[in-house]
């Protein structure tokens, strides 16, 4: 049986510089899957390249078996995987409501089904309901990061990217926007979730993979992972302290 | 193909003085063997090269969007107009005093403006211009002849001594000019002005950060740009022997514009290669009568599709450098 | 190395067009006009003028004893650069014995420089700008009337006409509106010192414009009993349109170059019908014998009468030349100066007998004062 | 917490009292406190969003705070225009490289030279025998700082077209040619593989301790930070959660938390608005 | 008083052509940052067009369909001709030069301009020509003291039927939503499912075609046309548009009326022969003061 998302042997380049290195990640149907690592990992990249918005070098995505390689974003989008990227990018000058539409935009001929996946957005985002008229761009951080969540998911995706969702939020707020990207999940969306946040994420995936400079460092059921030295290595170059040739020159005192 | 830096030094040097010395020959031949009528528009090819070099400071160097300096090329010539007519002042003097005419007006208009952002900037020199142009067939203080324009200017002469009133002349005088421009041009491109008025084109808050005050280098850009168009109005004016404001419309603006983008940003041959092409081609046309500017319309689109960055753009890193230090014992690479 | 030879080779491409040469049994004549840019349309109804001239006299044997005319068209587009240009480019054929040029005032001064110092005989056909005269040329002519002769007509004429105390003068901020507008005002002059006339209204308008509701507002709030318009009929048409829109009713008097044939097309008959001009006599009322045999073979070759008078003041620019050099019989120019300057006086011609005052004026251009009929015909006012 | 430093307060290069900026209702950095002592690499980290750019910003005055001083030896130079502020001797990078692409690897570097040279427009049409001096002094250094970074071979090529490491290397030798005394460095790892981060890392050793310099640091690549820092200091949220040694760092629960999460919920209630 | 509620209302008249002209630069620069200096020479073309349709089809549609129907005729075929032309100008001069930058796309358009132009000329020939000067009933209407002519109105009621129109299009509909999605921010906006071709698709038909039918409504109004108007009309629409804050929709309709009125103010009330002057100056002063026009947005570069 093949996976729903299954991500072979990625490569990709941003002109010269090779950013992903033979990435081999793939999605259960109804799973969370977590991709951790440090900042510049490549985490981003990977799920643009899933989107059709950076050019895949080698290697190939497949959803449901079908290769997306070289698909135009707005292709697959239809296709049922839908990303919510990193720093939101709602649209500021357009109102919350119009910021939903577009998200159904694949869908906008499809009335009925729009309303209701409004109505689902709405239920998991009390806050959006209320603010439906207002312009985007004057939503708090956490209010935009609801907006994106909700705007990827009015294209009923089965597959759902979330790039970052708790990227300079409040605590409070990003327990909220996980508990909430759990309830998404159980309502039956699969979701591969990048986040820098490891025990957040960790914590609602079943498995997750670490990424350190573009190459796969780790992977495997969140519980084996949580355990494992090299995720704070990967985050706070545990291992570089160790290598250190010289000690800091103003430390030693 | 290995050359050592040094046999590639000369190599290039003497291909470049080759071909400088080639093309200044052909200048100097060229009028003893034509009519008036080929010298003429060799003349008016050397002012279009003069404003394509004029314009390609602000535009090819700095990067700035300049759609209006058909204003500082009417400046230029409306003071060389006016003065002459009126105070009888010779038009040699009038020279340097066009060209600071035209600079202190980009100067006290592109001050309060030199912030604004590309297309913006465009907008706002579009305006410029117009409002130039405006003003004088609106024949402010009675000075500018309104739409008739001011006539009756002088020929260029000292004394008698040195007296400029042929077509020979006035090609030698508009190419002696474009010539010590070229040559004034291509020592500030390689020097620390010419290189931050690129820095500021390439990133203007790099260049920040590196201690360029990008608004002064800007502003000084502007000045200068608008004094060559000032030079470039003052010969006009005096060869035309009067001057009228349909020689200083939007569409002159948009002509230096293409000079530039056409030759290559920046690049001092693309220029001249740029002017030949926006007035030699419709001369050459002349024959097709009513369908020329057809053909020059799909030609520019054309140019565009095959040669986006110009005919001849500048090349950087052509002329190799060599060493200081090797030698010295101050190498430690 | 490559760009030189490309550079090169568009040099020669240039050098090489450059072929002119003509038989010895021949006269050439040159012509400047705008044959391209916004003034085409008067442009090649010179051309075509100057060579019905040149055909009719080629029919009657030539000059200088069986020599025939040829004409060399030069286009200068309307624009003083390309005048330029294109007087060098005539200047320089040697056969060329004199030019006929230009339409525009701007566009000949430059032009009348060039031919000025290559001392060549150029005769103006529709440049009425006083001062082009006024510079002590020897070599320039003019075929047409003057801005001022014009003006002078309007004062004379057209306040009696209309029994007309206030008078509005608009003009259109060109060389030409401008001069006459000024011109007009200055032959007003004295019948406002003796308060016969007052001119209640003096303003420009944008040529190019497509909008005067706010000068002709103004226009109406100054309550003028005569409004003389000194533009073309491109902003005519639209002026009077506009202003009968906002309720202007005086009678509409245009200049010389106001109402013609498109006049009446753009305005609509409704609104062209009684609009005066003043005006150099048109080809069709004409009343010599040169007029009525020039316009049949006009008519014959293009199917119309010109419809406007300065290609007429064209041809007879070539018929003077060419009567000059028969007579003289001498093609160099400062001869032909000198005899166009002095000796010539009532040679016929289309427009009437011809002469030059020691500046190169035309000696007595008449004027009419027509008006747009029921038919939208434009005739002579009764 | 500050006793693992021993220099004299003397030796302070750069210096920060009570920094704020506040964008539109966002307070982005929040009374940040910051010593530079001379001679040493400090570090600013913290995760994204954390302020650290900003604080570079108005340091290198590109954004005016609306409190707070900053101090570059001694001197109060809050509120200096960008390019005035490298003539005190504050050279920066930038996070994601600016070079100038269409230009040559030596007239970028020549770039850093404007601050400490002089000669006008006439002097440069006339070619004045000092003009010529000054060009010569220029080429030199550009030399020397080409050769620094092992770039001198790419001298003529754009620098669009070189490497991405070498990039990274060319804008420090940029900033390097004004002869800064305070190097600021933003992410200057990023981009780089483990073995370019390597030499990147050694290249600095060696200039700070061949040259009168100091450098200032924002960086991700935390093999970077603790690899090279003598003190590091984290920011979360536009505050200074906490200073340290790199060791005390890595083990430090706030810096753990403010990096990884936390297990335990929090409870404080305040919510950043989005960035401007 | 009366005076200057007349100038208002003439005003607004050409300020509507300017708008709906401007409309065209600022939907094409909002999605794809190019500035068309051939939208001028569309209006022309389609100005041109209509007078064709309306001289020498008149006589078979009038007797056909009636005078509306002629008209209705010649408004759809001048806007279904230009929405063809605009896409192949945009496939043929623009398309092939949009990756190396805007500069060249600038030479390009001035070239596709000047051809477009040159067309007309060599077509319709050179002289002005005239639009039919019955099709409209000349009915004058007097308003108290404000006189007005049933063309002046009619013409103010499409031109804001055809603005509230794409107003309600771009500001209250999905596909709307997706335009002003795209001009802000391509890479997201694809991410939602829009294909950005066809957003580009739409604004390079829809803009020519609104330049069309002011084409047609400026012939009609002054009767008169020639085949180097569209520099004109061009000009100051794309001044209304920056004026508005370029690229912003709502923005162009605002900056074109705003100019119009402008325009004929300064005319009344300062000098007829200064007005453009004085639009200029508003234009330079609004810019120094809000840089990015009247309802632009602020724009802040990322360090």
């Amino acid at each position: 049986m093949t996976s729903l998302l299954s991500i072979e042997r990625l490569s990709i380049f941003y002109g010269g510089i090779q950013v992903l290195h033979d990435v081999s990640i793939h999605l259960e149907q109804g799973e969370i899957v977590s991709v951790l690592g440090a900042n510049g990992a490549g985490k981003s990249t990977l799920l643009q390249a899933v989107s059709g918005l950076v050019p895949i070098g080698s290697g190939s995505v497949f959803f449901r078996g079908e290769k997306l390689n070289s698909i135009p974003p707005y292709e697959i989008v239809r296709k049922g995987i839908s990303l919510s990227p990193e720093g939101r990018r709602v649209f500021p000058t357009l109102t919350v409501e119009e910021n939903l539409n577009l998200g159904a935009y694949t869908r906008k001929r499809m009335k009925d089904e729009v309303r209701e996946a409004k109505d689902r957005v709405f239920s998991l985002f009390p806050i959006l309901s209320e603010r439906r008229r207002q312009l985007s761009g004057t939503l708090s951080g956490g209010e935009q990061q609801m907006l994106a969540i909700g705007r990827a998911l009015m294209s009923s995706p089965k597959v759902l990217l979330l790039d970052e969702p708790s990227l300079g939020l409040a605590p409070i707020l990003v327990k909220q926007i996980f508990d909430i990207i759990s309830e998404i999940n159980s309502q039956g969306t699969s979701i591969l979730l990048v986040e820098q946040n490891a025990h957040k994420a960790l914590n609602i995936a079943s498995r997750g993979y670490v990424l350190e400079n573009g190459h796969l460092a780790a992977s495997g059921p969140t519980a084996s992972l949580r355990s494992d030295k090299k995720i704070q290595e990967a985050y706070l170059g545990g291992a570089a302290l160790k290598k250190r040739p010289f000690p800091a020159k103003t430390g030693q005192s | 193909m290995e050359l050592t830096p040094l046999n590639g030094i000369e190599k290039l040097a003497s291909s470049r003085q080759l071909h400088i010395a080639l093309a200044t020959a052909a200048f100097l031949i060229y009028p003893f063997l034509v009519s008036d009528y080929f010298i003429d528009i060799a003349f008016y090819f050397g002012i279009y090269t003069l404003l394509g070099l004029s314009l390609n400071i602000v535009l090819g160097e700095v990067g700035l969007f300049d759609l209006g300096h058909a204003g500082f090329y009417a400046i230029g010539a409306y003071t060389t107009a006016i003065l002459n007519t009126k105070f009888g002042i010779p038009i040699l003097v009038l020279l340097p005093l066009s060209a600071l005419a035209a600079a202190f007006f980009a100067y006290v208009v592109c001050s309060p403006v030199i912030h604004l952002q590309g297309d913006y900037l465009l907008i706002v020199t579009l305006g410029m211009g117009e409002i130039v142009r405006l003003a004088l067939i609106n024949n402010p203080f009675d000075l500018t002849g309104g739409p008739n324009g001011v006539f009756g200017i002088d020929f260029p002469s000292l004394g008698p001594w040195l007296v400029i009133d042929s077509s020979l002349e006035y090609y030698f005088l508009i190419w002696i000019i474009v010539g010590l421009t070229i040559l004034g041009l291509t020592r500030l491109q390689d020097s620390r002005i010419g290189r931050a008025w690129n820095y500021i084109r390439e990133d203007e808050t790099a260049a920040n950060a590196n201690g360029i005050d990008s608004r002064s280098y800007k502003l000084l850009a502007f000045v200068l740009g608008a004094a060559l168009a000032g030079v470039a109005g003052n010969v006009y004016a005096s060869k035309l022997m009067c001057v009228s404001p349909e020689s200083f419309t939007f569409w002159e603006s948009c002509l230096m514009f293409c000079i530039v983008l056409i030759g290559g940003m920046g690049s001092i041959p693309g220029v001249i290669l740029g002017a030949a092409f926006i007035s030699l081609f419709p001369e050459i046309f002349r024959p097709f009568a009513m369908y020329r500017m057809l053909v020059f319309g799909s030609a520019m689109i054309l140019m565009m599709m095959f040669r986006p960055g110009g005919v001849w753009p500048r090349k950087r890193g052509a002329v190799k450098y060599e060493s200081l230090l090797e030698g010295t014992g101050r190498t430690d690479a | 190395m490559k760009k030189y030879v490309l550079l090169v080779s568009v040099l020669f491409l240039v050098l090489g067009l450059s072929s002119a040469h003509a038989a010895n049994d021949t006269v050439v004549i040159g012509l400047q006009g705008p044959i391209t840019g916004p003034w085409a349309y008067e442009g090649q109804m010179a051309k075509q003028s100057c060579e019905i001239a040149a055909d009719l006299i080629n029919q009657k044997g030539g000059i200088l004893g069986g020599k025939k005319v040829v004409l060399k068209v030069e286009d200068d587009a309307g624009e003083p650069k390309s005048g330029a240009l294109a007087a060098q480019k005539l200047v320089a054929q040697k056969d060329v014995v004199a030019v006929v040029s230009t339409y525009g005032s701007s566009v000949c001064e430059p032009a009348s420089n060039i031919y000025e110092k290559f001392k060549k005989v150029n005769i103006g056909y529709g440049v009425t700008a006083v001062r082009l005269t006024q510079r002590g040329f020897n070599y320039f002519f003019r075929t047409c009337g003057r801005d001022d002769s014009q003006g002078k007509f309007f004062a004379d004429f057209v306040p009696k006409k209309f029994n007309a105390k206030r008078i509005a003068i608009m003009h259109d901020n060109t060389a030409f509106g401008k001069g006459l507008a000024e011109d007009t005002r200055n032959a007003l002059e004295p019948m406002i010192a003796q308060g016969q006339a007052e001119i209640v209204y003096f303003d420009a308008i944008t040529p190019g414009e497509r909008d005067f509701r706010v000068p002709l507002t103004n226009l109406r709030e100054a309550k003028p009993e005569v409004w003389y318009f000194t533009g073309y009929y491109a902003e005519a048409a639209l002026l009077v349109s506009q202003a009968r829109d906002i309720g202007i009713i005086c009678p509409f008097v245009g200049g010389n170059a106001a109402i013609n044939d498109e006049f009446v097309k753009i305005a609509g008959l409704d609104v062209a019908k009684g609009c005066y001009m003043t005006n150099e006599p048109l080809p069709g009322d004409l009343p010599y014998p040169e007029a009525k045999e020039f316009l049949e073979a006009y008519k014959a070759k293009f199917g119309d009468i010109p419809s406007s008078p300065w290609p007429i003041y064209a041809a007879d620019a070539l018929n003077i030349i060419a009567y000059a050099v028969d007579k003289s019989g001498t093609t160099d120019s400062t001869k032909l100066a000198a005899y166009l300057r002095d000796e010539v006086n009532g040679a016929p011609g289309i427009t009437g007998p011809i002469g030059f005052t020691e500046q190169g004026d035309r000696e007595g251009v008449p004027f009419y004062l027509y008006v747009v009929d029921d038919q939208g015909k434009i005739v002579v006012s009764k | 917490m500050l006793e693992g430093r021993t220099h004299a307060a003397g030796d302070i290069v750069l210096e920060t009292v009570g920094l704020t900026k506040i964008f539109g209702g966002l307070t982005a950095v929040n009374s940040i406190d910051l010593k530079v002592h001379k001679g040493e690499i400090l570090s600013l980290i913290g995760p994204n969003g954390a302020g650290k750019t900003t604080v570079f910003n108005v340091v290198t005055g590109i954004y005016r705070p609306e409190f707070g001083q900053v101090f570059f030896r001694g001197e109060r130079i809050t509120g200096k225009k960008p390019h005035q502020i490298v003539s005190y001797g504050i050279a920066r990078t930038f996070q994601n490289i600016r070079l100038f692409p269409d230009m040559t690897c030596r007239e970028n570097v020549m770039a850093g030279r404007h601050c400490r040279s002089t000669s006008g427009l006439l002097s440069s049409i006339f070619r004045t025998p000092r003009q010529r001096a000054e060009e010569d002094m220029i080429r030199e250094t550009t030399e020397k700082r080409l050769r620094q970074v092992k770039l001198w071979k790419s001298r003529d090529e754009l620098a669009k077209n070189i490497p991405y490491g070498s990039q990274r290397m060319l804008e420090i030798a940029r900033a390097l040619a004004s002869d800064p005394k305070l190097l600021v460095l933003d992410e200057p790892s990023s981009g780089l593989n483990p073995r370019e981060t390597q030499d990147l890392m050694a290249f600095l050793r060696g200039i700070i301790h061949e040259e009168d310099l100091t450098i200032l640091l924002i960086e991700h690549d935390m093999n970077m930070v603790m690899g090279i820092s003598d003190w590091v200091v984290v920011m979360d949220g536009g505050r200074k959660i906490a200073e340290g040694i790199p060791e005390d760092i890595y083990a430090d629960q706030r810096v753990i938390e403010a990096y990884l999460g936390k297990e335990d919920e929090d409870s404080t209630e305040y919510d950043i608005p989005a960035e401007h | 008083m009366h005076v200057i509620l007349e100038q208002i209302i003439n005003g607004l008249t050409i300020g509507s052509f300017y708008a709906l002209i401007a409309l065209g630069y600022s939907m094409v620069y909002g999605v794809l940052k190019l500035i068309n200096f051939a939208h001028g020479d569309f209006f022309t073309l389609g100005s041109y067009l209509g007078y064709t349709v309306l001289v020498f089809g008149a006589a078979f549609m009038t007797a056909h369909f009636g005078l509306w129907g002629a008209l209705i005729a010649a408004l759809v075929f001048a806007g279904v001709s230009l929405a063809i032309v605009g896409l192949i100008v945009e496939r043929v001069a623009y398309r092939p030069v949009y990756p190396a930058g805007r500069l060249p796309a600038v030479v390009s358009a001035l070239g596709a301009s000047i051809f477009l132009q040159n067309t007309i000329m060599v077509g319709w020939g050179p002289r002005f020509q005239a639009y039919p000067a019955t099709l409209i009933p000349n009915v004058h209407i007097q308003l108290g003291s404000i006189h007005l002519t049933l063309l002046q109105i009619m013409i103010l009621l499409l031109s804001f039927a055809l603005m509230g129109t794409l107003y309600y299009i771009v500001q209250k509909t999905t596909f709307g939503a997706a335009i002003r999605a795209t001009a802000h921010d391509r890479k997201t906006a694809s991410l939602m499912g829009i294909n950005i071709n066809k957003v580009i698709l739409f604004v390079f038909t829809l803009g020519p075609a609104l330049g069309a039918v002011t084409g047609i409504m400026v012939g009609m109004y002054y009767r008169q046309i020639s085949f180097t108007m569209g520099w004109n009309y061009g000009l100051k629409a794309f001044t209304a548009s920056v004026l508005g804050g370029i690229g912003n929709i709502p923005g162009a309709m605002l900056g074109g009326l705003i100019l119009g009125v402008l325009e004929m103010l300064g005319a009344a009330y300062i000098s007829a022969a200064w007005k453009d002057v004085f639009v200029f100056i508003i234009l330079i002063l609004v810019l120094i003061f809000r840089p990015t026009g009247i309802l632009g947005e602020k724009t802040a570069e990322k360090v």
